[in-house]
């Protein structure tokens, strides 16, 4: 097994007094995709928002390439390759695209920004509109697009297809796939919609009330309607 | 045992340096003439209004006499903290020194209120016959839009009309106001010779001279009259050049030349701490003081107002500003007006330099109330 | 069966971008519509002029056979054409039971009461515990909306237009960020409306449209380019090249 | 017509003087959205710092305010890192709350330091006295007020507008952990636009000093006229504050040139209906 | 361990008679605070009525501010309405009965809330706040104005209230107007608990956080927020009255900015949103300023400010907020 390239151990998280997670460890090597799924409210944001430095951690370690993380503010994170993109999207409503975009670049040239033109020519019509005036499935790709700009090696994506065109979803799906393929990036993915998530995943964390409940390939999930049923709530899969 | 005297005014906030004054003025006369009036030892007891709040002052006017047990109530810079305190005087059998509030009425709300500063009527009728005197025929007249502008604004025009002279305009303005060069443009619209100004002393009367200068109302020859307010001493450094040679009537300069104001100038200076600071307030802090040593003489540290008051009704003695009595009749002192010029003295400071005196003026502003 | 509602050449633009070119569309009591389209074809924005939250250029809007296109949202909303957000618009600080009590209150007229409390009311206590329920939120009733899940919230945003009693109900993505194990409990709250409630539903999830839908409009690029049944839509190459993509395919397979 | 030339060049002096005061404040307030009622405390120290430096060590009017915009920024320092961290992003009433107490606190400080006395800044000669304008004479410092503006005004909407920078604040303060997760370090961002704001605040305080003087309770005397300058202008939108300034400057001296004795009610009415017409401020951006 | 267990269950109790005991044990502590004042600060009173007066004054903010979002910093313009209503009642037409003179006072200050609340609904945010200003000044100039009803800046005197009932008359001890204002403040008090627990209140609360949700569910925001503005204008009334009748005197610094400002400072120290935090906002931030004030009354503004950003930095919900977290936090402990 090739060394994980993000590790997280016994880490334990929450907002204020309400612990949401309670010690959860796992590791994903170097170019792999895993998908972390789990019912409503299991925490799985959480999880994504501890790793990101945005919760507060009450113990437990992350490591990014060996790397600590959890004493750094989000920013250093960033900068060592962490890249997240949020559930509730977070675009600055007072920036236009363009702008946008350019705060995902980090030290990047600004030319770079076609590439996220190429990746949603969408979001190019748009680019002297502000964010606060996108539609929802534009401000979607603005956040997704806004992220991978930065060149992330690890990329924390929750449920990035939320409010986008089925066809735009199959799109993205392949370009995520494609980053992962090369082995440039490593991708841990949270969505609603299980089977995408498996088509996608190499790796399968299930959550349930904070704990990691189940964990082991997509294939192996699929075989268990048992364990879906009880920790998915969904009937089987197709 | 110890008489205790409550003194309220301004002693933070924008008003800090009136504050300081009176305290200045109670201090020197502490230091020249004891703390101790026969067996009596003196208390003072402070208490701080920033800003003219009658309901404040009320509630501390109270607490001073019920809660501190102070026989004698002083201070009050402004005209609504001491009329919210009047109703209290007969009840608690305090009399009050006012040092300062300038509104003619005060007095008569009530018997047991003595005043040892000025009214605004004292101060401003002797100018509309320095203007008369000097020539002029037209004079606009600009006043901050509040009580004691209205009484300057009053007393100068009722005087100067008197006199034979014309009042070509008359504006109020806010007391707010920061920029007052449309101000200097009406005045110059106006054709007036002069312009008698009234604005309380503090930060805007720096920017009022200044734009009395740059809009060019001194180069066109328009005189510029006011009471001293306008060139308080402390307020002179900042003035600087720009206000050499403006006129003013007032009842007190740092600068008035006799003995007593001598002893007391150094006195006070000393008790204010940076000399620079010093100015009218504290002279009338000072015989206010002298006022209530008499009455605690005359009542021998009884607690009876009616006798303190009478016993100083008549009384005349010598200030710092000169010679003074107290009306018998309005409770309001009697002093010498003087026409001060600005100009600078050997040591290089700016000083009011007295030029001219009126001698024991009344407030004519009671008798035009009636 | 009859329109109650009829949107009638409807035109907006913003700047020089029109997202909304000549829309008409009519709704039947009963209906049960979807509207889909691309991202930022015009969807969120129609839904915004019908209910008065923007202006239109042009065009009118018939409620129950009179004009409301000069009304406010909230008089709108008084006659029962009501809507859910696209992005949940809830009050932070009040939990869940608040929610559904303010709008139970709203529409029994009693919202302006300024004596009393909603939970000494036996009625109102008994419909916010019973639509809670129904979306299987009521353990959550008495949280702090910030402190419960987004799915959580984005089924009290259901909950809340419901409360409503609506004679239309604009729904505007209503399963985004709901899990796939929580959609059903949508559906069995859709399924459970009154008969003659006419219902139109944005949303990407094409599972839960194709299941919810007798009739599907399509819109891009603010124009209308079908309106017709579901079983016709999968067919149609415009919708399929702009929208459904392999879904369509996958669906025909199927 | 000559009168209303006149008066239209008191209107623009006076229009400049305002928003070379309070532009620093457009800053703090639109865009790192702190209510920062400190904004005349930090004029006022700047003020303080440059009367000092030109009275007390006698250097000149350029040196002194160069001194008492590093001085009053140094001052900051310590502010921004103990005080203002904290309520960045906090309810704005908490901001009122914090801000106004360190305004205070330097009243009560510069009271008990400097006394309650006014003080001057010195101008050089080439700024004293009035410029013949051909139809009137004018301050000379005003002009050099109005240039000030200028300058200030293009160089910060450049800095906003046009800059990586500029970018960077403005996504911080829309949500400064997302701009932390895009590797945004955002502590750098604020500390740097607080300086800068601080730096325009002592600025502005020396530069008006001639029509608003210094003195320890500055702090609190102009703080309405701050606030209502920059909100009117839309907070943020640095030709919007500018506009501002000079639209309300034109309705001030206008106001008090034909009525001064309603000279205030002219004033707040002209707010009133300014911001009901623009509930967002002249140019501010719909939020 | 799960998430869901360990959250406790939020402080809004839904059982019944819950906020009925809160509301008694409030009003005990109030009455026995008032008890120990009177008892331990005899000579004080003024003080106290001051503070009782300034009270009603950040309950009414507290009702725009702090239930319905709205931030002013121009609130004693209802307060001096109430104020000057009830004083020129007195002065200029006779009328001293002090009950009547509170209703006026009422009256007059939710008259100006209507006028104001019209203005203040067109704006939103900071230019919210600048129209409150805009309109404190206006209220504060047509006052200083109409000086021959208001005695201008040098105050109107002239109000001399009856005793209360014909008994009780208002004498220099101040024992009177202590008891008749704390009186009023626990009517006032009492009766706003009921409005804020009250479907009007929630729809408020409501409209602060989110008019636009509001406005879906087909209430009218703007129509409910002038009510509460009126209703919060006839309490300022009511404490202007109070400090009319108290003091015997009205001042244009009853409706000033200064005060105004003072108001929100006292209710955010406090913690806005509850009425429990305005009052204790009042009385610390009023004896606090008393007590540095008359150990130095010339560099006591120093101390205050550090107050208030010691409270920031300590508790940063205000005084109550924290308090109630800090309880909530030891009660989770359990
Ligand atoms: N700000 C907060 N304060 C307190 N508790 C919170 C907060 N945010 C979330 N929680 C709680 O944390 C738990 C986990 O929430 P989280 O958002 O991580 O769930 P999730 O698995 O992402 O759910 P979903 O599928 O709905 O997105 C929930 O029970 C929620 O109530
Ligand atoms: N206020 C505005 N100013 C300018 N453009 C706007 C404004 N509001 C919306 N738009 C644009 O109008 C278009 C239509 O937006 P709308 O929200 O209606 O899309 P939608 O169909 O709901 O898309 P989605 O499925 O992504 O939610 C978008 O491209 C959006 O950027
Ligand atoms: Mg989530
Ligand atoms: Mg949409």
């Amino acid at each position: 097994m090739p060394a994980a390239q993000l590790e997280v151990a016994n880490l334990s998280a929450g907002y204020g007094q309400t612990r949401v997670l309670e010690n959860v460890s796992f590791a994903v090597p170097a170019g792999s995709r895993l998908a972390v799924l789990g019912r409503n409210g299991v925490g799985k944001t959480t999880l994504f928002a501890t790793i990101a430095g945005q919760t507060r951690l009450y113990n437990g370690t992350i490591r990014l390439d060996g790397k600590e993380l959890s004493g750094l503010e989000s920013a250093s994170r960033a900068r060592s390759g962490l890249g997240y993109v949020p559930q509730a999207r977070c675009i600055f409503p007072s920036l236009t695209v363009e702008e946008n975009l350019l705060v995902g670049l980090k030290d990047r040239e600004r030319t770079a920004i076609a590439e996220a033109y190429d990746m949603f020519p969408r979001l190019q019509e748009r680019r002297r509109n502000f964010g606060s005036q996108l539609s929802g499935g534009e401000q979607q790709m603005l956040s997704t697009a806004r992220t991978i700009l930065g060149k992330p090696t690890v990329l924390l994506l929750d449920e990035p297809l939320e409010g986008l065109a089925p066809v735009i979803c199959e799109e993205l799906m392949a370009a995520f796939s494609k980053l992962a393929a090369a082995g440039d990036m490593t991708i841990l993915l949270v969505e609603q919609r299980i089977q995408s998530a498996l088509d996608f995943a190499d790796h399968v964390l299930v959550l349930e009330r904070g704990q990691v409940a189940w964990s082991g390939t997509p294939v192996e999930l699929s075989a268990d309607p048992a364990t879906v049923e009880r920790l998915l709530g969904v009937g089987g899969l197709h | 045992d110890t008489i205790k005297i409550g003194v309220i005014g301004p002693f933070s906030g924008p008003f800090a340096i009136q504050g300081k004054n009176f305290k200045a003025g109670i201090d020197a006369y502490m230091a020249l003439n004891g703390n101790k009036v026969g067996d009596n030892d003196i208390e003072i007891i402070y208490r701080d209004v920033p800003q003219a709040d009658p309901a404040q002052s009320k509630a501390l006017g109270q607490e001073l006499v019920v809660k501190e047990g102070v026989q004698y109530l002083a201070g009050f810079y402004f005209t609504p903290d001491a009329m919210a305190v009047t109703p209290l005087l007969e009840q608690a059998n305090v009399p009050l020194v006012v040092m300062n509030a300038a509104t003619s009425a005060i007095v008569t709300k009530s018997p047991y209120v003595v005043r040892t500063s000025f009214t605004l009527w004292q101060t401003s009728a002797p100018m509309a016959k320095v203007a008369k005197e000097r020539g002029v025929k037209k004079v606009i007249t600009v006043v901050s839009d509040y009580g004691p502008g209205v009484d300057s604004e009053a007393a100068f025009t009722t005087t100067f009309k008197a006199e034979g002279g014309e009042i070509v305009d008359s504006i109020r303005m806010p007391l707010s106001t920061n920029d007052f060069s449309p101000i200097m443009q009406r005045v110059k619209d106006s054709g007036a010779d002069a312009v008698f100004a009234f604005l309380p002393s503090g930060p805007t009367t720096l920017g009022f001279v200044k734009a009395y200068n740059d809009n060019g109302l001194k180069d066109a020859g328009i005189q510029l009259l006011a009471p001293g307010d306008l060139t308080q001493e402390s307020d002179l450094p900042a003035l600087g050049d720009s206000a050499l040679g403006m006129l003013t009537t007032f009842h007190y300069a740092i600068s008035h030349d006799s003995p007593e104001n001598k002893i007391f100038v150094e006195a006070a200076r000393k008790a204010i701490g940076n000399p620079a600071e010093l100015s009218f307030p504290s002279v009338g802090a000072y015989d206010g003081m002298h006022v209530i040593y008499k009455m605690i003489e005359a009542t021998g540290g009884e607690q009876d107002a009616q006798k303190a008051v009478d016993a100083v009704k008549g009384m005349a003695w010598e200030s710092p500003r000169g010679p003074v009595s107290i009306d018998p009749e309005t409770r309001h002192i009697t002093q010498n007006i003087y026409l001060r010029e600005v100009a600078k003295a050997e040591d290089g400071s700016y000083i009011n330099k007295e030029i001219a005196t009126f001698e024991k003026q009344g407030d004519p502003g009671l008798a035009a109330a009636k | 069966m009859s329109t109650v509602f009829e949107a009638r050449h409807l035109n907006k633009s913003f700047g020089g971008l029109a997202v909304a070119k000549d829309i008409s569309i009519s709704l039947a009591r009963g209906d049960r519509v979807a509207l889909i389209g691309p991202n930022g074809a015009g969807k969120t924005t129609f839904i915004n002029l019908v209910t008065g939250h923007l202006a239109p250029d042009s065009g009118t809007v018939m409620f129950d056979d009179a004009d409301v296109t000069a009304l406010s949202p909230t008089k709108r909303v008084r006659q029962g054409l009501v809507r859910s957000f696209q992005v949940t618009r809830l009050f932070s600080e009040m939990t869940p039971a608040e929610h559904v009590a303010l709008a139970v209150l709203q529409r029994t007229g009693r919202s302006g009461r300024m004596l009393g409390n909603f939970q000494a009311m036996q009625d109102v206590m008994a419909e916010v515990q019973e639509s809670l329920h129904s979306l299987g939120i009521d353990h959550v009733a008495n949280r702090r909306v910030s402190e419960i899940a987004y799915g959580q919230q984005r089924l009290l945003e259901i909950a809340l237009a419901l409360a409503l009693r609506p004679k239309v109900l604009l729904l505007d993505e209503p399963a985004a960020g709901v899990p796939q194990s929580d959609t059903s409990r949508i559906e069995t709250a859709l399924a459970a409306l009154p008969a003659d409630l006419a219902v139109l539903m944005i949303d990407h999830d094409m599972d839960l449209v194709f299941r919810f839908a007798r009739r599907v409009v399509v819109l891009a690029a603010g124009a209308i380019i079908f309106d017709g049944s579901p079983q016709e839509v999968t067919q149609d190459m415009r919708v399929r090249e702009a929208y459904l993509g392999n879904y369509a395919n996958a669906r025909s397979a199927a | 017509m000559q009168t209303v030339f006149s008066v239209g060049t008191d209107a623009l002096a006076y229009g400049m003087v305002l928003f070379v005061i309070s532009i620093g404040l457009s800053v703090t307030m639109g865009l790192m959205r702190v209510v920062n009622l400190a904004h005349g405390a930090f004029a006022m120290i700047g003020g303080y710092i440059a009367s000092y430096a030109a009275h007390m060590l006698g250097f000149g009017y350029a040196v002194a305010i160069l001194l008492a915009v590093a001085g009053t920024i140094l001052i900051s320092i310590p502010i921004e890192r103990f005080l203002f961290r904290r309520i960045y992003g906090a309810p704005e009433l908490t901001q009122v709350l914090m801000t106004i107490g360190i305004t205070f606190c330097v009243i009560g400080i510069a009271n008990y330091v400097f006394g309650p006395t006014l003080k001057t800044i010195p101008l050089p000669d080439m700024l004293r006295g009035p410029v013949d304008l051909g139809y009137r004479s004018i301050a000379a410092h005003k002009l050099f007020a109005i240039a000030c503006g200028v300058v200030v005004a293009g160089a910060l909407w450049f800095l906003i507008d046009r800059t990586a920078f500029g970018v960077k604040l403005r996504a911080s303060v829309d949500n400064a952990a997302m701009a932390g997760s895009l590797g945004v370090r955002t502590r750098i961002v604020y500390a740097v636009s607080s300086a800068v704001a601080v730096g325009l605040a002592a600025f502005g305080g020396i530069v008006g000093a001639e029509l608003l003087p210094i003195e320890p309770y500055y702090a609190l005397r102009y703080m309405v006229t701050f606030l209502v300058v920059v909100s009117v202008g839309g907070a943020g939108s640095i030709p919007g504050a500018l506009l501002a300034c000079l639209v309300l400057g034109a309705i001030d001296t206008t106001g008090r040139y034909l009525v001064p004795e309603y000279g205030e009610f002219f004033f707040y009415l002209a707010v009133i209906t300014i911001v009901c017409l623009f509930p967002n401020g002249l140019l501010g951006r719909k939020r | 361990m799960a998430a869901e267990q360990t959250i406790s269950p939020a402080s809004k109790a839904t059982s019944g008679p819950n906020w009925l005991l809160r509301d008694l044990a409030g009003l005990a502590v109030i009455l026995v605070l008032a008890g120990i004042g009177y008892l331990l600060f005899p000579n004080n009173l003024a003080l106290l009525t001051r503070i009782t007066a300034i009270a009603l004054l950040v309950l009414s903010l507290d009702l725009v501010t702090g239930y319905c979002g709205i931030a002013t910093l121009g609130h004693a313009a209802l307060f001096g309405a109430g104020a000057y209503a009830a004083g020129i009642a007195a002065a200029h037409f006779g009328i001293t009965d002090p009950i009547i003179m509170v209703v006026i006072g009422a009256i007059g200050g939710a008259a100006a809330g209507l006028l104001a609340g019209a203005i203040m609904l067109r704006g939103h945010g900071l230019a919210q706040l600048v129209l409150s200003i805009a309109i404190v000044y206006l209220f504060h100039e047509t006052a200083n104005k109409a000086s021959g009803w208001t005695g201008g800046s040098d105050g109107l005197a002239g109000i001399s209230p009856d005793p209360v009932f014909g008994l009780f008359g208002f004498d220099l001890w101040g024992r009177t107007a202590y008891v008749f204002g704390i009186v009023l403040l626990v009517l006032v008090f009492l009766l706003l608990r009921v409005l804020v627990r009250s479907p009007f209140g929630m729809l408020c609360r409501g409209i602060k956080e989110d008019p636009v949700r509001v406005s879906a569910m087909g209430a009218s925001v703007n129509a409910t927020l002038l009510r509460m503005y009126v209703i919060s204008g006839a309490v300022a009334g009511v404490g202007g009255a109070l400090n009319a009748i108290s003091t015997q005197v009205v001042g244009l610094d009853s409706l000033s900015f200064t005060t105004s400002a003072e108001a929100l400072v006292m209710l955010v120290l406090g913690g806005t949103g509850s009425l429990y935090g305005g009052l204790i906002g009042t009385l610390v931030f009023m004896w606090f300023e008393d007590f540095v004030s008359s150990i130095n009354p010339f560099h006591w503004l120093t101390i205050v400010g550090a107050l208030l950003i010691a409270v920031v930095l300590f508790a940063p919900s205000g005084l109550y907020g924290t308090a109630v977290q800090l309880l909530q936090r030891i009660r989770d402990k359990r």
